[in-house]
């Protein structure tokens, strides 16, 4: 039952994510979410494993990811998404129609193994369809990059299915790779601010044939 | 085996001997010289005893590929082009080191070592005996004959007539890497014997040719892939174009003859569409000749009609091995294979002597040109005997290969049912207008270009080119003389090429009943040679008798006749061209300056390249438009970028997972 | 030992990079270890083909092939790097050096992992490594193209993990997704959950290899990095990507799923191929040029895998051939950037008047990126082409002779259009006469290509067929 | 073989000039008028051989060759031709393709003669004669394709004397159709009125006369028989077609074949009296129409059925 509510919440705050235009409460939520994450291994197989993994995962994901997005974000002065690519109403309602899409199809796809919730596959699609329409619809280079991160907290629940089989190394080696992308593409995102004065991908277009 | 080897080998070191030693110009030519010569004098030798002895040999090159072995072979088909290669390329060689002996610092190694390895890679194309070795020779002649072309590379009409040679070629290409694939996954290897003993159903043997036609009609020339020729020539130096259009365009139709060889039996249409390709492009390449003012252009021309008599004599040997003919096929094929060799000469001796009166004229338009036959004795009267043999007038060798053409094409008619009957009527009576026309054209050529006054001022200082340009051409012309009067040797030689072609053996009658008939031709030339020899005898004596005066050439009493007022080229081909205008949409601009005071006037008549301009510039334009629209994929936002993969991925998990 | 030469000197040798001060001891560092590196390399060849380090590492014929070749073009990139870094830059390339180090490693970690995540891990590492190689200019476009090229690809690896993840759903019977597992047990995998996890891991190492739909940061990826830095991604890192896509394909033959993939991967094939053709012809930038010949050099490899049989054996000898001939043509790329300061085609004219050495090799890479016959490309194009017409899939070869003769038009307009011609003889012309370091390279890469293109060694042809046969090949 | 060579070319030389002063005697007795004697050409080549030379100094030695080559290679062309009873001295397979190759040298040399004077109006002329004779060169190979057709053999002589009679009875109008394209051929090739006029010598309006503008004593002298022996050879050819004689005695042959050739000379004389020149843009039509002709004859031998 906890389990159910864990995953509920955490498509609740990626819809909040997706309805924000703030770049600051936006990296928050994130975390919260992150924290929410990091509680679900321990309800699923409760265990020394889950223990390890959850408290890798807070303080990768929950501590030092957001301070890196904030230490990227210090020198840019506008704090909010002016005008995104698509408006917030019409990205808010594909978000809706997409997890309405996803929910039909996991429904028939036949799972060989034992199922925890049959909420766990959806949700993570889901959370992977909102990463997703962060990445496109936003021209702030931050929110992308918390696209990008919504996303892997998507694919992370998935690795939740089979927590007990992959063996530690390759959890942490996951972990590790997706912190090092986000701390290189923090230190692009400050070399974007230093060049173009704002950290928007507006004039990131220029390359073209 | 052995001298082809070496030649081979002496070739190949040389070739780069002479790049390491570009700095120093004396020695790198001398080794070109010697290295050329003795590199063609062996392979000559070694062509001409498999010819006489009638036996193929083969030799393995141990080259580590893929396809397993490599094996090149000389059967008398292969040895009879690999005269005329060897032939051609010592004598243009030879002339092109005279030719650009005195060129300012263009570093002349290079071009030496990319015509050495354009003769290695034609004697491979012609002694190879597996598909991709054949493949690797022909992407070879196409890129060393590319950077022969672009020697004047500075000039950008010079640049973009080799890019088209490049990529008409390499189109070509790719025709012939389908064909030979096809019949290699029919027969089950790519060696050309083991393909020989797969018998090829009809459809497949249809398919094959007209992608062999594609493939093998690029480089001849065939009328409407023959965009590349009329640019390339005038590009190209000249005993370059003279190699060109002598010996490389000719690999085309040896490959033709190879896929003959292999697959014996073909539908009735391959010959009947030979036949009338042979047509439009002989009838087409001189009407369009005609109507070209510029000589290495006409000469160009000049090479797709021949190529269209050669394709004339191949398609009804086809005709005849197809109805099982034997003395209708070997004719054919000997006249065709003859006419190979007699085009080579010839066309090599016309574009020598081109060249060298660009190289003493500064100029290869006709118009501007005129009366130098007195500063030029030698180059006229070379380019006299090229014109008579192309013409096929009877002291020349071109006569004997069209004589045979003809003899074939009237055996077809007196043999074969009705549409064969047709076929050959028709393609006699272009014979006969071809012979005509290309007789109208050299004679305003050479009319034009040597006789006459000249007709701008500044021939005056013009003078003869060196011996070393003069030797090449003269042989060249005796060889003309020789086969024209003696085609005893040169159409046995044929014969013997041409039975491996048609995979039937000759008996000694067979060859007496086509040679014969050419004794009693020489032997009227004879009796032509002692009236001419009477005739003249007594006109030497009048003149001692008579009084001889010197006057200017009657004007019809026209009180200041200028030079300019001669009859030009473009005035001399106009009734033709006027009778076939609507074919080659021929055109003049300007006339008669009109109002009271006119200004300058000016005309200007000139013939439109219809497949050019209506079949290949657009399909080109349409394609450069098309990506030019598609370009806006890349539009530069990273949103869209994501937006493909993510729609790719949709799409696949439908059509895959659904 | 050998194992200590590949996989953690290259490590130790970037730590220590970054405490050295001076550039120049830097650039010998790199040189000597790469020289180790391809040293390992030989050393192994004697060894038996199977050689199992620990369940995680651990070589087949497929990986000995593309660890060899990916060495062996570092090592080249690194003598010309030599000659490269000698301009007076100034930041240090402390990073830039660092980075390349730590680069090999991660390609040698991809080629010698047997476990899947393992080879996702390392994939992902390599994406992230090479993203500050590209922003050696320092330009406004440079960044452009690392943020893009960093998005896209992250994006690609994402969509990769999900798919080992699905992967591991679907061997859920077996627990562990070592490679040699999924391989013996292949039959007893879920097959719906195994199809989706293939198609995203298509997508994603298909995105890290640059195919087509997913193909848009290579043209501005190659365009902006340094010309050492375009050569090796394009030789070396595309090679890596293609193991993944050969390890998906190794599984689903296993799996008996060979008429599910091969058309995915056919369909791709094409699309690569087509998107090169629209984009070559008329191009205007000779390294974004590169980038869809990149391209379409992918999709003729993953066609390749499509058809099977003996398409299989010439799309590894494509592999290699593709990745000495990108080498060279990006060097000679290099070289002229230098040059002529400029990467536009229009004001490129003339190279072989100009720089005769490049020029020459201007043209043999030319000769080689098309297919012409010394070099093994020709071998490899003729071979796809004769599988196709035996499998009866005329409209696949159509299309491909179609799209490859467009793209040799553009290439020909382009390169002879840049080597023939007069020079544009600009007042400032630093012609710098071309330095050793520069020309050696190319003269190495040329001597390879011919010896992988005409008289191909017993070794690496025995080793091709090992490779092949693994997918079920000649 | 050498003797019966020199005995025919020896009767060519004689009796060709004798047809032109026929010719000429016919035009004048429909003109109402006495007219030259009959061996008015003989005493006009005898004339000119007894004059000097005029050079003009642009010209090389190719303006001397001309006239000499382009006589002896017609006089070479007749011994393939039967004059009667007389058999041709040489006969062999393709000798049609010689016959047809020597005109075009004659003619070729002629044609760069004239271009060689330097001087306008050579120029017309030859470049009219050019164009002119690529069409008449085909008409001539049909009318021989319709008569291989008929002989089944490519032997000038046998194609004449085969079965001419029989094929006449069964072919008729077909070999009628080629003999009057060849008629049309032949006006054109020597130059007789409805084509060219010999008799002015405007040069804007001629063809053949154009060409040889230049020329005086021995070369116009050559010419002038050169033209004549054309006439004669050419002349001989058609009779040989249209009258059957040959299986007749040998007396009657003699008698039949130089009758026809007198007749031909007469008949020449009346088209040329009630004929005006056409027009030089109506010459190509005048030409193609033969071809028609030629072509309808040998579609009509085609489906009789070879």
């Amino acid at each position: 039952m906890w389990l159910e509510l864990a995953l509920i919440s955490i498509v609740f705050l990626g819809i909040v994510i997706l309805g924000n235009n703030r770049l600051g409460t936006m990296i928050q939520l994130f975390a919260l979410q992150s924290l929410v994450l990091s509680a679900t291994p321990l309800l699923v197989y409760p265990g020394r494993h889950a223990v390890v993994m959850a408290i890798v995962t807070i303080i990768l994901k929950v501590f030092l990811m957001p301070s890196l997005l904030f230490w990227a974000i210090r020198h840019v002065a506008i704090r909010r998404e002016a005008q995104p690519l698509i408006g917030y109403g019409t990205t808010l309602l594909l978000g809706g129609f997409l997890m309405g899409v996803v929910f039909l199809i996991s429904s028939n796809l036949d799972l060989p193994v034992q199922e925890t919730s049959n909420l766990l596959v959806p949700s993570a699609f889901s959370m992977v369809m909102i990463g997703f329409l962060l990445l496109i619809s936003r021209f702030q280079a931050i929110t992308q990059v918390i696209g990008y991160l919504v996303m892997e907290n998507g694919i992370f629940l998935f690795a939740l299915l089979l927590l007990e089989n992959t063996p530690l190394l390759v959890e942490m080696g996951i972990l590790l790779d997706i912190f090092v992308a986000v701390l290189v593409m923090g230190i692009v995102v400050n070399h974007i601010n230093q060049e173009f004065g704002s950290a928007s991908t507006i004039n990131l277009t220029n390359l073209k044939d | 085996m052995i001298f082809f080897l070496y030649s081979l080998a002496i070739l190949s070191a040389s070739s780069i001997l002479i790049i390491l030693t570009s700095r120093f110009r004396k020695i790198s030519g001398g080794i070109f010289l010697i290295s050329t010569g003795m590199g063609c004098v062996l392979a000559l030798m070694s062509a001409v005893n498999v010819l006489v002895s009638r036996t193929a040999v083969e030799a393995q090159l141990n080259l580590r590929l893929p396809f397993g072995e490599f094996t090149i072979g000389l059967d008398p088909l292969g040895a009879f082009f690999l005269l005329a290669i060897t032939v051609l390329f010592l004598l243009a060689g030879i002339y092109g080191y005279g030719y650009l002996k005195d060129h300012e610092q263009k570093n002349l190694s290079v071009h030496y070592a990319l015509y050495q390895l354009a003769i290695i890679s034609l004697m491979l194309v012609v002694t190879a005996k597996n598909a991709v070795l054949f493949l690797m020779a022909w992407e070879m002649v196409t890129l060393s004959s590319y950077f022969l072309i672009v020697f004047y590379d500075q000039e950008k009409a010079v640049r973009s007539a080799g890019y088209l040679f490049l990529i008409a070629a390499h189109a070509g290409t790719f025709c012939l890497w389908i064909m030979f694939l096809l019949m290699a996954s029919h027969a089950g290897s790519t060696d050309f014997d083991q393909m020989a003993l797969a018998s090829f159903p009809l459809p497949l043997a249809g398919l094959v040719f007209v992608l062999g036609l594609a493939g093998f009609g690029v480089k001849p020339g065939f009328i409407p892939l023959h965009i590349w020729l009329p640019h390339a020539h005038p590009a190209a130096p000249s005993h370059v174009s003279a190699v060109l259009s002598g010996v490389m365009i000719k690999v085309g139709i040896y490959g033709l003859m190879r896929i003959i060889v292999i697959i014996k039996d073909f539908p009735q249409w391959c010959a009947a569409a030979l036949l009338s390709i042979g047509m439009i492009s002989g009838v087409g390449g001189v009407l369009y000749a005609l109507g070209q003012h510029e000589i290495k252009k006409l000469l160009a021309y000049h090479s797709i009609e021949n190529i269209g008599i050669i394709t004339l004599g191949l398609g009804i040997g086809l005709w005849g091995q197809m109805d099982h003919n034997e003395l209708a096929a070997l004719i054919g094929y000997t006249g065709a294979l003859l006419h190979i060799f007699n085009h080579a000469v010839f066309k090599g001796l016309l574009f020598l002597s081109a060249g060298s009166v660009i190289k003493a004229a500064h100029t290869g338009e006709i118009d501007r040109l005129g009366g130098l036959l007195k500063s030029l004795p030698w180059t006229g009267h070379l380019f006299l005997i090229g014109s008579l043999s192309i013409c096929g007038l009877p002291f020349f060798n071109g006569f004997i290969s069209e004589w045979l053409v003809f003899r074939a094409l009237f055996e077809g008619m007196f043999h074969f049912k009705m549409n064969a009957l047709i076929f050959s009527g028709l393609a006699v009576i272009s014979l006969a207008l071809i012979g005509g026309l290309a007789a109208a054209c050299f004679a305003k050529a050479f009319g034009a270009i040597f006789l006459g006054n000249s007709r701008s001022t500044d021939l005056a200082h013009v003078k003869e080119n060196s011996a070393l340009m003069l030797a090449p051409m003269v042989v060249l012309a005796a060889i003309c003389l020789w086969v024209g009067l003696s085609p005893g040797v040169m159409v046995s030689l044929a014969l013997r090429a041409a039975s491996t072609i048609a995979s039937v053996e000759i008996s000694p009658t067979m060859e007496g009943v086509i040679i014969s008939p050419l004794l009693t031709v020489v032997l009227v030339l004879l009796v032509l040679m002692m009236v001419i020899m009477v005739l003249v005898l007594f006109k030497r004596i009048a003149m001692g008798i008579f009084p001889v005066e010197h006057a200017p050439t009657w004007g019809c009493g026209y009180s200041a006749p200028t030079s300019r007022m001669q009859y030009t080229a473009s005035s001399f081909a106009e009734p033709v061209l006027r009778i076939f205008r609507n074919i080659l949409g021929y055109a003049v601009k300007g006339g008669r300056p009109k109002g009271y005071f006119p200004k300058a006037g000016e005309i200007s008549s000139h013939v439109t390249e219809a497949s050019e301009v209506f079949l290949f510039r657009p399909i080109f334009q349409f394609i450069k438009f098309l990506t030019a629209q598609l370009k806006i994929i890349q539009y530069g936002y990273t949103q869209l970028y994501l937006l493909y993969i993510f729609i790719f991925l949709l799409a696949l998990l439908i059509w895959k997972m659904v | 030992m050998e194992l200590f030469l590949l996989l953690e000197l290259p490590f130790v040798m970037a730590v220590v990079i970054f405490i050295v001060p001076q550039d120049g001891l830097r650039k010998n560092f790199l040189f000597l270890t790469s020289f180790l590196h391809v040293f390992a390399i030989i050393s192994l060849w004697q060894r038996p083909h199977d050689l199992q380090f620990n369940s995680f590492l651990g070589f087949d014929a497929l990986s000995r092939l593309i660890l060899s070749f990916i060495s062996i073009l570092f090592f080249v990139v690194s003598i010309y790097l030599i000659g490269f870094l000698k301009e007076k830059r100034k930041r240090s390339n402390r990073i830039f050096i660092g980075c390349l180090l730590c680069l090999l490693a991660a390609m040698t970690l991809v080629t010698m992992s047997r476990h899947m995540g393992l080879l996702w891990i390392a994939i992902a590492s390599t994406t992230l490594l090479s993203a500050p190689l590209i922003h050696y200019y320092r330009t406004a476009q440079s960044i452009e193209a690392v943020w893009k090229y960093l998005l896209i690809s992250s994006l690609g690896i994402a969509l990769g993990l999900l798919g080992t993840l699905f992967l591991a759903i679907s061997a859920a019977p077996i627990q562990t997704i070592f490679l040699e597992d999924i391989l013996s047990h292949a039959d007893v995998l879920s097959p719906s959950w195994l199809k989706l996890s293939v198609i995203f891991l298509l997508v994603g190492y298909g995105t890290k290899m640059g195919l087509a739909p997913m193909h848009t940061w290579k043209p501005d990826t190659y365009g902006e990095a340094p010309a050492p830095v375009g050569a090796l991604m394009s030789g070396s890192l595309t090679g890596c990507a293609f193991l993944a896509v050969f390890r998906v394909a190794q599984i689903c033959f296993h799996a008996h799923l060979q008429e599910f993939v091969s058309p995915v991967l056919i369909l791709l094939g094409i699309l690569s191929l087509g998107a090169a053709a629209i984009f070559i012809l008329g191009q205007k930038d000779f390294n974004r040029m590169l980038g869809y010949s990149s391209v379409e050099h992918m999709g003729i490899l993953v066609l390749g895998l499509g058809l099977g049989g003996g398409a299989i054996w010439a799309s590894l000898f494509h592999a290699v051939n593709n990745a000495f001939a990108k080498g060279l043509i990006f060097l000679v790329s290099g070289n002229l950037y230098r040059s002529y300061r400029s990467k536009r085609i229009e004001n490129i004219q003339g190279v072989i008047h100009r720089l005769p050495a490049t020029g020459i090799f201007l043209i043999l890479g030319f000769m080689a990126i098309t297919g012409f016959p010394p070099f093994g490309i020709f071998y490899s194009e003729l071979l796809i082409l004769k599988e196709a017409i035996t499998d009866r899939r005329y409209m696949v070869a159509v299309f491909y002779l179609l799209f490859l003769s467009v793209i040799f038009f553009g290439y020909a307009k382009i390169i002879l259009g840049m080597a023939l011609g007069k020079p544009p003889d600009q007042a400032r012309q630093d012609t710098r006469k071309e330095n050793f370091f520069m020309i050696m390279p190319l003269v190495i890469l040329v001597i390879i290509l011919i010896f992988t293109g005409i008289f191909v060694p017993d070794s690496l042809y025995h080793l091709i067929d090992d490779a092949s046969s693994l997918l079920g090949g000649r | 073989m050498g003797i019966r060579i020199l005995l025919h070319i020896s009767l060519v030389m004689i009796f060709s000039p004798l047809l032109l002063g026929i010719a000429g005697k016919t035009k004048a007795f429909f003109a109402g008028r006495r007219g030259p004697p009959l061996l008015q050409p003989y005493y006009d080549i005898g004339k000119l051989f007894r004059k000097g030379n005029v050079y003009s100094p642009t010209t090389t030695w190719i303006f001397q060759a001309a006239p000499i080559v382009s006589m002896a290679a017609v006089l070479v062309s007749s011994i393939v031709i039967p004059m009667g009873s007389i058999e041709a001295p040489l006969e062999f397979w393709g000798d049609v393709i010689l016959f047809t190759g020597l005109y075009a040298l004659a003619r070729f040399f002629v044609v760069i003669a004239a271009l060689d004077t330097g001087s306008s109006f050579e120029g017309m002329g030859a470049s009219r004669e050019a164009a002119f004779s690529c069409l008449a060169e085909i008409i001539v190979f049909l009318d021989f394709i319709t008569l291989a057709l008929l002989s089944q053999t490519f032997v000038l002589s046998e194609m004449i004397k085969g079965n001419i009679l029989s094929s006449w009875q069964l072919f008729g109008p077909a070999l009628l159709l080629a003999g009057a394209s060849y008629f049309l051929v032949f006006l054109t090739e020597n130059a007789r009125i409805p084509v060219d006029d010999p008799a002015t010598h405007l040069e804007l309006t001629m063809i053949h006369e154009a060409m040889v503008l230049d020329h005086s004593g021995w070369d116009l002298a050559y010419i002038l028989y050169g033209s004549a022996i054309k006439l004669f050879v050419l002349g001989a050819l058609f009779v040989n077609i249209l009258i059957p004689f040959h299986g007749l005695s040998v007396v009657m042959q003699t008698v039949f074949f130089w009758g026809g050739m007198m007749m031909l000379a007469v008949g020449l004389g009346i088209v040329e009296s009630c004929m005006a020149r056409l027009r030089l843009n109506r010459i190509p039509q005048l030409l193609i129409s033969a071809f028609v002709l030629a072509l309808v004859g040998l579609f009509v031998v085609l489906i009789k059925g070879v």
